[in-house]
């Protein structure tokens, strides 16, 4: 693998699809303002003047009708990647990816193929409100025949980019809007990652976390705080939230006794659900106390900055569930927290955590 | 009905409008065959073993529009179709016996046995899919055209569709999309007058339903479609068109569905339908009408109609066998195949 | 409340609904097929022709649009019923749901009600195939905002659409196609069920079963024949799946230590989960054993009897998943499936169950 | 540009043609106002403090739609809107002070500071709703019509969208539909050539647009939308037929946004369009053309254009001090009211 440099998830984006286009003539991508000069946020800044407007495909907003044309394209050999600015848009194009996208493999016994890649963000942050910012990944991961990835790193947004376009199954990509500011270490060149599971983020003993896209870091973020206080929490990120392989989180929890989860979308129903139903099931005995569930309380995202901010869990609140499941010396969990708000650096709450950049 | 395009067509060739007795006894004998499967699935279907137990709905009444297109069509183009799909996927060169299989959900099915009769596709012949929600096949064929287009290809795509799929906003994205981006897409909408039990006049404001291609732009005509003369004209010139590079096509084909909407009846005693209005349609019958020509034309006499009638009950009698006698699907590969 | 008389599930919808339309004059019935012959599998016959076209809408073939109307017309004091007749064709409604349905009267600080009903049609058997039976409660109960309610008596399929009717939220109503064919005890006249939590179908002290819509009668039937075999099982209807109310079943976990969940759709991001995940959080101490959920497997429904057969748990599989749960007898558990068998007497499992007959 | 519709009109009154000087002053100020109130938040919102922190989508060029339509309007009809809603809400009377509390994220806001600026409302002044997500209002807009003609009303409803909202699906369902049922409901197409950065050309096939509306048999015409006597006359036209029970119509209105399509800045840098377009569409701004002619027309002299900027400031002032006064929600009312 060549050598890392320090981009942001953005960039990464962009070169990965660049690569995508060089490497494959049947890849092209398409979307609402994949051509403009924005260029979804960055992410395809460049790439229509590069490889011509036949292979970066500028689209009518018909969310519906081009995920069916995707599809088709993809069923005839073509390997389309769709761009969504939000997750919230991609709501009109259920049906499509539900039926079409996602049940044409098993119809047909395998005879066809879909390879098809969506990529969806995630709105937060500068009052997006109900409309805008909806993170709907436990939706996308109950349907079977879809694949659902949320990178976090820069690395792995590349390298996940390229392997859900290798993949020959329809991929939904989503992307925390506020990860593409991130920075870390990203090969130059090709390299293609996988759809294979979950990634030890950190090791630990003590407690086993879970989390998913942006909540990677509040997660890594707490645990950094608490290895001050002495307990070593062991950080997954999920990464590939279909198929769900469980294994290694398994094998963590049977170490830990402890699982949290921490989800980007609403808590109740969430993958968190799904993880602690099935964890507590192969791993029973080994559980030490309940495992808990972090996620969005239960309402549509309020648009102002006073209600926003404890919307959305964030590290102080990971400390706290530690904090219930297992015992923490004296003043150790208050420590924890303070190290967290101050990591911030009183950064507003609607805005994105400058702190997070790499490398990771 | 004539042929009324919006567009100054070039002259259709000689051949188009006469194909010769061989190709018009072809015409014949595909709708012939067309309907003489459905009728012995309507036979069959009912018998009291049940065989074939998932939803069929039969196109019988509406044969000429699905061969008039395909004889204009190429193994490589794509036919993309809906819930009524047997006729489309029949004329276009699909495997009698896989379908077959198909609706006695068997392994040697077209899907395995795992789709039904609303799922119909046949590689090979260039039937890409059947969907059983109404529109959702539309963008995919207009996916599969822009697949051409990509590749540099000269192939075209029949997206069929009925009346009520018109009312889909999925229709008009699609349609929209085709235009701008000078698709091989031919848009074959079949009219007959009904979605399930409900009319079009309670579905869609009075105008000349045609205005749906027209406001996207697209050469757009009006054709009887009970008439396999003016069907394969209609799309022959959009055919040419589309592999010409010159964009998408849209054809509105009057015809009527004599049977149930779902199974294998009549159910004009529902009373949604008269008795006047259907036995009028069935005057318009494609399928005699044609009959009558060929006789007319002395191309076909009584003893050749036998034998080709003969030829397509052997045909069937074997099909079904084939399907009957087929296994089913092993129960424990029915998890299989989700993922590629 | 008025005597009793036995009807079925699509005539006990019918009355109600034809109660509704006498009762409140905002009231208004659309759909596809609505005033249509065969009326909705005969939830609507007559009410187009009792009520008049302007109470009784048929609808174009415009799922999306049409679920946007009802949701205007709601906004302006009307209250709607809309109908689908598969789950799967309110696919294309998803944005509206979402979004307009489910948020605004949060968003507008509740200066906004949505008094809108979609009654939506799981499909199975005959052949239906992977898109025209699903069951996708657990994708609508992940939405704050939606009320999600799944009846399984005539009883309560008449109780609770009045009582969806007359709530002032948006309410998804999700009817088993097999289960309007079962009979039981309906009153007749008004009557309205409110939303408000789950239904003890019936006591037992070793295991709770929770399940929804046709498993209910699964659950009910697999209870039955564990009664034999000396176990009693308490099985609880969950009838709302949204807001979730838990905490008759959290006391009844409480009770026997033991949990079982069955769900008519996929068993992985299921209601299951979501159940399972919870109990645990608030009955860690109490369970004696790793809850268990039933479901769909992970694929989309095959449309051959012998590939559907399998594919749909029952009373056996349930029976199997106490027998995990908890020491049955020697030879008890199979006598208790081989009751479960016999119930079914011989037919084949693409056709509804004839024994689930009322009353209930 | 002139009114051409595709009806028979009967002729439009002389009191649609020619307003009056006092009710031309009050178009003319109302059209002021929503210039003054958007490029306040122009200026205010880039401030070093950042108070307003929600998306913005300004109007500013796009007033003479808005105010030609609502000097139509009664209390009682409704208007729905998209995510460029500021002068829709304005025009219809909807509270200034809610609006820029709303933009504050203030528990004062219309919304309470849940929405933002794009989910304006105000029930009292008769703006139903504000949307977000592209076309979604359309069939909300539709289905308030439906409640009109259920409960026997003569109110109509106003749908203002975008040129891209064409391009959705919904669009046609629900012009489908409110053209079937005939309800008093009034498309009103806003064509400022773009969706975000990305022309009209680049997304829908060359046609005219406003076929758009003809396709679905509805009257329709199409208006120079900077000309805010064309557009009232296309909509007293419409409302008339709306409130007489002849069903729906469609306006297709040209104009152009000046500021960049999210946010309070200029975007012509960006090189998505040319400054020489956006030249000459500043020369056609309604608003200036609109004072050119009452001051030729000897109504409106610099005291009395000084007069209402003065009472428009004094006015602006206070609602934005009411709006950076008033207080925040309280953060744990955060999960109130998610059901009634
Ligand atoms: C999205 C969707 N809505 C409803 C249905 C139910 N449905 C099946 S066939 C049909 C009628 C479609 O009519 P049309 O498109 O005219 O085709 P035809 O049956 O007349 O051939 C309907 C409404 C469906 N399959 N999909
Ligand atoms: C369904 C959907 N797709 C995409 C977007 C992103 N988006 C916001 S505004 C906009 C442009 C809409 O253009 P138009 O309807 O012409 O209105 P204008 O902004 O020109 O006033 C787009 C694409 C959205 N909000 N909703
Ligand atoms: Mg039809
Ligand atoms: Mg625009």
């Amino acid at each position: 693998m060549p050598e890392p440099r320090t981009i942001n998830a953005a960039e990464a984006l962009r070169e990965a699809m660049d690569l995508a286009l060089e490497r494959w003539p049947d890849v092209f991508l398409m979307g609402e303002g994949v051509a403009d000069p924005k260029g979804i946020f960055g992410t395809t800044a460049g790439l229509a003047d590069k490889h011509g407007r036949a292979r970066v495909v500028e689209m009518p907003v018909s969310e519906n009708g081009l995920t069916g044309v995707a599809i088709g394209a993809a069923l005839m050999g073509r390997r389309p990647v769709l761009v969504h600015q939000r997750v919230d848009f991609a709501l009109l194009s259920i049906e499509q990816l539900f039926n079409s996208a996602a049940k044409s493999h098993y119809v047909t016994a395998g005879r066809h193929r879909v390879p098809l890649v969506v990529r969806m963000v995630i709105g937060r942050g500068w009052g997006q409100g109900p409309q805008h910012s909806q993170s709907l990944e436990a939706m996308f991961a109950h349907v079977p025949g879809l694949k659902v990835v949320m990178p976090s790193t820069p690395r792995e947004f590349k390298g996940l980019l390229l392997g859900a376009i290798e993949d020959d199954n329809p991929v939904l990509m989503l992307e925390h809007r506020w990860l593409h500011y991130i920075t870390g270490d990203v090969p130059e060149g090709f390299y293609s990652t996988p759809l294979d599971g979950p990634r030890l983020a950190r090791e630990g003993q003590d407690v086993t976390i879970v989390a998913s896209s942006y909540m990677v870091f509040e997660a890594l973020r707490a645990a950094e705080a608490l290895a001050g206080a002495g307990c070593t929490a062991e950080v997954f990120d999920l990464r590939i939230l279909r198929p769900l392989a469980l294994d290694p989180i398994l094998a963590s929890v049977q170490k830990t006794g402890r699982l949290i989860t921490v989800d980007t979308g609403w808590r109740i129903g969430g993958m968190g659900a799904e993880i602690v139903a099935e964890i507590t099931e192969r791993a029973f005995a080994h559980l030490k106390a309940p495992p808990r569930r972090l996620g969005l309380p239960d309402h549509p995202t309020p648009s102002s900055r006073a209600l926003a901010a404890a919307y959305y869990p964030g590290s102080v609140d990971i400390v706290d569930a530690v904090e219930q499941l297992l015992e923490l010396g004296q003043g150790a969990a208050e420590t924890a927290r303070q190290a967290c708000v101050a990591a911030r650096q009183g950064v507003p709450m609607d805005k994105p955590d400058p702190a997070f950049k790499g490398p990771f | 009905m004539t042929v009324q395009t919006t567009t100054a067509a070039r002259p259709a060739k000689d051949s188009d409008i006469d194909p010769g007795p061989e190709a018009s006894l072809r015409l014949y004998g595909s709708m012939l065959r067309i309907r003489m499967v459905e009728e012995e699935i309507a036979t069959r279907y009912p018998a009291e073993e049940q065989k074939m137990r998932c939803p069929v709905h039969l196109s019988v009444g509406q044969e000429a529009i699905a061969v008039g297109a395909s004889v204009c069509l190429r193994p490589d183009d794509q036919v993309v179709s809906n819930h009524r799909c047997h006729a489309h996927y029949l004329a276009k060169g699909g495997d009698l016996k896989a379908m077959l299989a198909e609706l006695y959900g068997k392994a040697a099915g077209c899907c395995g046995g795992r789709g039904g009769s609303m799922h119909l596709f046949d590689t090979a012949a260039g039937v890409l899919l059947s969907l059983p929600v109404v529109g959702s096949s539309i963008p995919i064929g207009v996916g599969a055209a822009l697949a051409f287009k990509q590749q540099g290809r000269d192939s075209v795509c029949v997206i069929y569709l009925g009346d009520a799929a018109l009312e889909e906003g999925v229709y008009h994205e699609s349609a929209n999309f085709a235009a701008l981006q000078d698709l091989p897409a031919i848009f074959m909408c079949e009219n007959n007058l009904y979605s399930v039990y409900t009319h079009l006049r309670d579905r869609q404001p009075p105008r000349p339903l045609v205005d749906m291609g027209r406001a996207h732009g697209m050469p757009s005509c009006h054709v009887d479609g009970n008439d396999v003369g003016a069907v394969t004209r209609a799309v022959t010139e959009a055919v040419d068109r589309a592999r010409g590079g010159r964009g998408p096509s849209f054809i509105l084909a009057d015809t009527y569905r004599w049977r149930e909407h779902c199974g294998p009846f009549y159910d004009n005693d529902l009373g949604y339908r008269s008795e006047a209005e259907f036995a009028a349609w069935r005057e318009r019958d494609g399928l005699a009408r044609m009959r009558g020509q060929l006789s007319e034309a002395g191309i076909l006499d009584a003893d050749r109609e036998a034998g080709m009638v003969q030829t397509i009950e052997d045909e069937i009698a074997e099909a079904f066998d084939f399907a009957e006698a087929a296994a089913f699907p092993d129960a424990k590969s029915a998890g299989d195949g989700v993922y590629a």
